[in-house]
């Protein structure tokens, strides 16, 4: 191994890595955040049973968790714009990322809310609340609750996933590391601290959800 | 030098299926072996052994796929093996599919009913009768059905392998789009030929699932 | 005491003519006419699986009776989902399991309903609450998590919870039996002081002491139908039906 | 590395892009072919060994020459300094001259035009490197994996602009005629063959060999075929 | 019949002496003294979680103790790796929820052991197999999976699995309390049968008529200590001890 390691191009373009890894976090709490916001309506629908709707939460889920994502974002980004739906690489990275996040989510959402006992959704009828406040009172913290290990483990998946989103030019982390390695050839220096930063945020999220969990489900389990 | 999307080009995507399938069937064989060290080392009674199972799966959950492709691309070269997509994609994978599977099976071994690993004791049974009579074997039979599902996710996972020039499907697919120019056709086609292989299995997964649940609930 | 033959449908808190269920094939319930007075207590008895549970969740709604009209506080309940919404607002139920909500304080489990169905202020809704849980003698326990109490105390704070609603019948099933033997009285208590303030309840539970002491009348169920009214006196020391006596020859031991 | 010890091997291993049309690309059985292509089976031929073709791609391409993955690159790699410090080049073998190329509608005629736009390359690529030192701050440089994938945004609507040689430029217009148009020249750029540092004596054979097919004409022969033109007068000339 | 006294460590199967154990900060046994002789039955009884299966699974090493010495058929069993292994041969042991390998048929459960640690070959060990499924009175049961027999035959085949092993001791813990009530006597009669033949064994069990019929010393457990022993006949119709008294009252019913 007569390799000399060489580690100044990283330290001196590392500016480029921390601009990168701020775009990394921004995607990853975008996509998570909208996400969410279609996992749990798609979740709901799901376990209503409305028919149309839970047949197209079917379709957008197979197609999603059963193609890779890399080539989802190549979908979105070079062949979306011949329907004349165009966004610049980080949108386009950013809408990636939510779609594909939301679709995990749905079907972890929907674990979620059917693992509530039936128990509660009849004690919610009997006082009289409609359907709706049943999910959203009743429902939705203790579903959540019990899924939450889950869907964080899904999300920081999903900010691992994000490193893919250089391919159509987006400027996160790992695109950083391609500039900065295209012109100093320090590939595999270059590379090692990436991956070091990655893991740094995968600590980060999961310290960040545990503490979350921990403030916002503050309420005892049943022994 | 521009084509037009022919029946060549279709087959030309179609055929880098086998590339993406070999290239799964290394990972998964790889993977397997991995991943069942790491199991066990993460069930074993050896403390270093279970602290350095459990260091393998945080670094290889914790960080990207694709990181792990490029390094170890990259990394092949100081190590004086050379630069070559298909060694790396596959050591790669290996790596990732073995800290993923151990993570499922060191799952599936302490779901099997502790009594039964007590009644291996009692009867004076060894750490490997015990492993390789009592517990594996049940253990193995939990494991079909998230082992299948992770299968899913590693034939989506070698779409990665095209970033650092290895031909599979993905790779293919671009390499057709670049002379065509027909983008939705094209990754289309790529995203319809992943499904097929992987909705299958997906399905499988979810059958099996539900078998094992109800076979647990009796 | 009243008899079966006393109440009228006019001044009737629940009123069941006719009513058949299915689940599936299977007969649940088998033409049940039954005619509840206000403010009378009914007591509800019989072997698991008579359809003691159907019977009680069809009065609001939980289940859905495929034949034969129920009529609660004057209002037909298979008229329609607003009927529904209107009976189950007037309709409190206390159920085996407490089914309290696991993430809301005693306090908010209480608050709840009345806040989101009948749009009472936050503090109104607070008073109501405070006032029920005194009721059912647990006030200091208002800012506990359902987790943290025992059986007996969840229990009593799922009686305040529906009384929460001021509803004008109560509906009970098996609302000790899934309780340590040592709480059983506590919430058994709340339940005699309820009814001696002349709330109408209909109750199925196997405590024959409870039935003595407050029921107007005991029904006994099996397979589906009702097969023996009567009061307790009568009820427990002169079955007339075969099935009746074995069944209590059972549970006296 | 010596060209007796490739002789005395018998094989020949050379690295060359196939995603780079029309120098590197593969053909409808798959297999490389164009213009490196064929320099290299000439290369090859003048050795007397059998060719073993390579592909690489534009960011890999010199980390295989450096690991002896590949004895020699016909790679389409451009002549940089940066690049010279870690290869050894060889005379011309080819040449491009590339441009800001894009919209016709869009009129930009010199670097200040660029302010504002959304302009595509291939990452670390020579367009890259020069459109970076002239862009002005407010442009958006979109890097893109491979050249490719720079077309691909440009045609698909993604950028309104893009960096890209004359080759690229008359392939797009032949796909697109009209659409567009080129706005400023960027650089001439002369591609050369690349060997690793201190294999001096393959390097003066393969100087040789390009001073041998400049003169007898094969090499602008290929030239003509697969690009549709002579060599430009700086190719032949450069040293 | 022997008493305590006359045990001496030189015939014993088991002996303990000051044997402590903990379980974090929670004392399980609390300075336990107990010698076995050979061919000796004792019954251990107490209230839940007193200790008992604690207790006997300290003689083949499922639990490590803290303090104390534990020797069994002349093996110190705290000394050393090597010693648990020869010690786990020798024992036998039966567990409540029999804990059959349920990927293995009848035969192969029983002959698993003799020929991985024992080396017998799988002749031997089918003829030793077949021996013992014979002497539990289900022969015709050896090629079946166990999730296709009955729980009384699940708990016959465990114990020919232990016997299987040739065992100079065997344990039990609670070994009909998983069974319907019908079941409980088939596996009593086999394990009569057993201490009829003159097997050493530890038996927990509520099982009182089993204690009578059989046990040469009963043995009463309260919260991790040994609180009296006693022969059968005085242990049931005289107890001693106040917490036995209540204990014996309770089970009685
Ligand atoms: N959702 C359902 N689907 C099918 N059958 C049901 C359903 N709910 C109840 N049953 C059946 O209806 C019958 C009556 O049930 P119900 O719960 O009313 O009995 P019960 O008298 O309350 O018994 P228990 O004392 O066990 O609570 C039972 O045989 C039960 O199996
Ligand atoms: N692994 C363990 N960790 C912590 N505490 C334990 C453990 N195993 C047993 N205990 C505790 O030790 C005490 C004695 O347990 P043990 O199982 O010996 O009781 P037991 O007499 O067999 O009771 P039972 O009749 O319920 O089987 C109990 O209080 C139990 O909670
Ligand atoms: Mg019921
Ligand atoms: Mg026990």
């Amino acid at each position: 191994m007569d390799y000399q390691f060489n580690f100044a191009p990283v330290i001196n373009n590392f500016d480029q890595l921390i601009y990168g890894a701020l775009i990394t976090i921004q995607l990853s709490f975008g996509a998570i955040l909208i996400g969410t916001l279609i996992a749990v309506p798609c979740a709901a629908a799901k376990t209503a049973g409305i028919r149309p709707l839970a047949w197209l939460v079917n379709i957008y889920i197979e197609v999603i968790r059963n193609t890779p994502f890399l080539v989802q974002i190549f979908f979105i980004y070079f062949s979306l714009p011949a329907l004349g739906i165009r966004f610049d690489p980080n949108t386009a990275a950013l809408v990636a990322l939510s779609v594909n996040v939301g679709a995990y989510a749905t079907e972890i959402v929907r674990a979620g809310i059917e693992s509530i006992n039936r128990g509660q959704v009849e004690a919610g009828k009997a006082l009289g609340l409609k359907g709706y406040q049943i999910f959203r009172y009743i429902i939705f913290k203790p579903a959540i609750r019990t899924i939450y290990p889950a869907l964080t483990s899904q999300f920081i998946y999903l900010m691992l996933t994000s490193s893919v989103v250089s391919a159509i030019s987006a400027t996160d982390l790992a695109a950083a590391g391609n500039n900065i390695q295209a012109t100093t050839f320090a590939a595999f220096e270059v590379y090692l601290v990436i991956t070091v930063m990655y893991f740094i945020l995968s600590l980060g999220f999961s310290g960040l959800f545990s503490a979350i969990g921990r403030s916002a489900f503050r309420y005892p389990l049943a022994r | 030098m521009f084509r037009t999307f022919g029946p060549n080009e279709f087959w030309y995507i179609v055929l880098a299926v086998q590339w993406t399938l070999l290239l799964s069937a290394v990972a998964f064989a790889g993977g397997a072996l991995g991943g069942i060290a790491i199991a066990l080392g993460r069930v074993s009674p050896v403390k270093p052994l279970r602290y350095g199972a459990l260091a393998f799966i945080r670094v290889f959950q914790g960080t990207p796929l694709l990181m792990q492709l490029f390094l170890v691309f990259f990394g092949l070269n100081i190590f004086g093996v050379g630069i070559n997509p298909w060694v790396a994609a596959a050591v790669a994978l290996t790596l990732h599919a073995s800290a993923y599977l151990g993570e499922i099976w060191r799952g599936c071994i302490e779901a099997v009913p502790s009594g039964q690993s007590e009644a291996s004791w009692a009867l004076g049974l060894g750490y490997r009768d015990r492993m390789t009579h009592i517990v594996l074997p049940q253990a193995a039979k939990i494991s079909v059905a998230p082992t299948v599902g992770f299968l899913v996710q590693l034939i989506k996972g070698t779409s990665l392998a095209s970033i650092i020039g290895f031909v599979e499907l993905t790779r293919a697919g671009q390499i057709i789009n670049n002379a065509t120019f027909q983008p939705l056709t094209v990754f289309s086609l790529v995203a319809a030929l992943y499904f097929i292989l992987c909705w299958p299995l997906s399905l499988w997964a979810r059958h099996l699932e539900g078998r094992f649940a109800v076979a647990t609930a009796r | 005491m009243t008899t079966n033959a006393e109440h009228n449908a006019g001044n009737a808190a629940v009123e069941m003519v006719g009513v058949d269920k299915w689940y599936g094939s299977f007969h649940a319930l088998n033409s049940i006419d039954l005619t509840v007075a206000r403010g009378e207590k009914i007591v509800v008895c019989g072997p698991s699986g008579s359809g003691k549970s159907t019977l009680i969740r069809c009065i609001n709604q939980l289940e859905i009776v495929q034949k034969g009209t129920i009529t609660v506080d004057g209002i037909e309940l298979t008229a329609g989902a607003k009927n529904v919404e209107a009976v189950r607002r007037d309709v409190g139920m206390v159920f085996q399991q407490f089914n309290l909500f696991p993430h809301m304080t005693v306090l908010e489990n209480c608050m709840l309903a009345p806040r989101k169905v009948r749009g009472v202020t936050r503090e109104d809704a607070e008073a109501t609450a405070r006032k029920y849980l005194e009721r059912v003698r647990i006030p200091e326990q208002a800012d506990k998590y359902p987790a943290q109490l025992s059986g007996g105390q969840q229990q009593r704070v799922a009686i305040a919870r529906a009384l929460c609603m001021n509803p004008k019948i109560m509906l009970f099933d098996e609302p000790t039996s899934a309780l340590d033997p040592e709480m059983v009285n506590e919430v058994l208590d709340t339940m005699i002081d309820l009814a001696r303030e002349g709330m109408t309840m209909l109750v199925v539970t196997h405590e024959m002491g409870f039935a003595r002491k407050v029921a107007d009348r005991v029904i006994f169920m099996d397979k589906g139908e009702i097969v023996e009214v009567g009061e307790p006196e009568s009820f427990f020391s002169n079955p007339q039906n075969e099935r009746t006596k074995t069944f209590l020859g059972q549970i006296a031991h | 590395q010596t060209p007796s010890e490739i002789q005395g091997r018998g094989t020949v291993n050379i690295g060359l892009l196939v995603d780079f049309p029309p120098f590197g690309i593969l053909d409808e059985a798959g297999n490389p072919d164009g213009y490196d292509a064929d320099v290299a089976r000439l290369l090859a031929e003048d050795m007397g060994v059998e060719l073993n073709l390579v592909p690489v791609t534009g960011p890999n391409r010199i980390p295989y020459l450096v690991s002896n993955q590949v004895d020699i690159l016909v790679a389409s790699l451009g002549i940089t300094p940066e690049r010279a410090e870690q290869v050894d080049f060889s005379d011309p073998y080819a040449g491009i001259e590339i441009f800001v190329f894009g919209d016709a509608d869009l009129e930009v005629t010199g670097p200040e035009g660029l302010s504002g736009q959304n302009i595509a390359v291939a990452r670390a690529s020579t367009q890259d490197t020069s459109i970076t030192e002239i862009a002005p701050d407010d442009a958006n440089i979109q890097r893109f994996d491979d050249d490719a994938s720079a077309v691909q945004a440009l045609l698909s609507g993604q950028t309104p602009l893009m960096g890209a040689s004359n080759v690229v430029i008359s392939q797009i217009n032949t796909m697109a005629p009209d659409q567009f148009d080129t706005k400023f020249s960027l650089r001439q750029q002369s591609q050369a063959i690349a060997v690793r540092p201190g294999s001096d004596e393959l390097l003066a054979y393969i100087n040789d060999f390009l001073g041998r097919v400049k003169e007898d004409g094969s090499l602008n022969a290929l030239h003509e075929e697969w690009v549709g033109g002579p060599l430009p007068e700086f190719v032949i000339s450069g040293q």
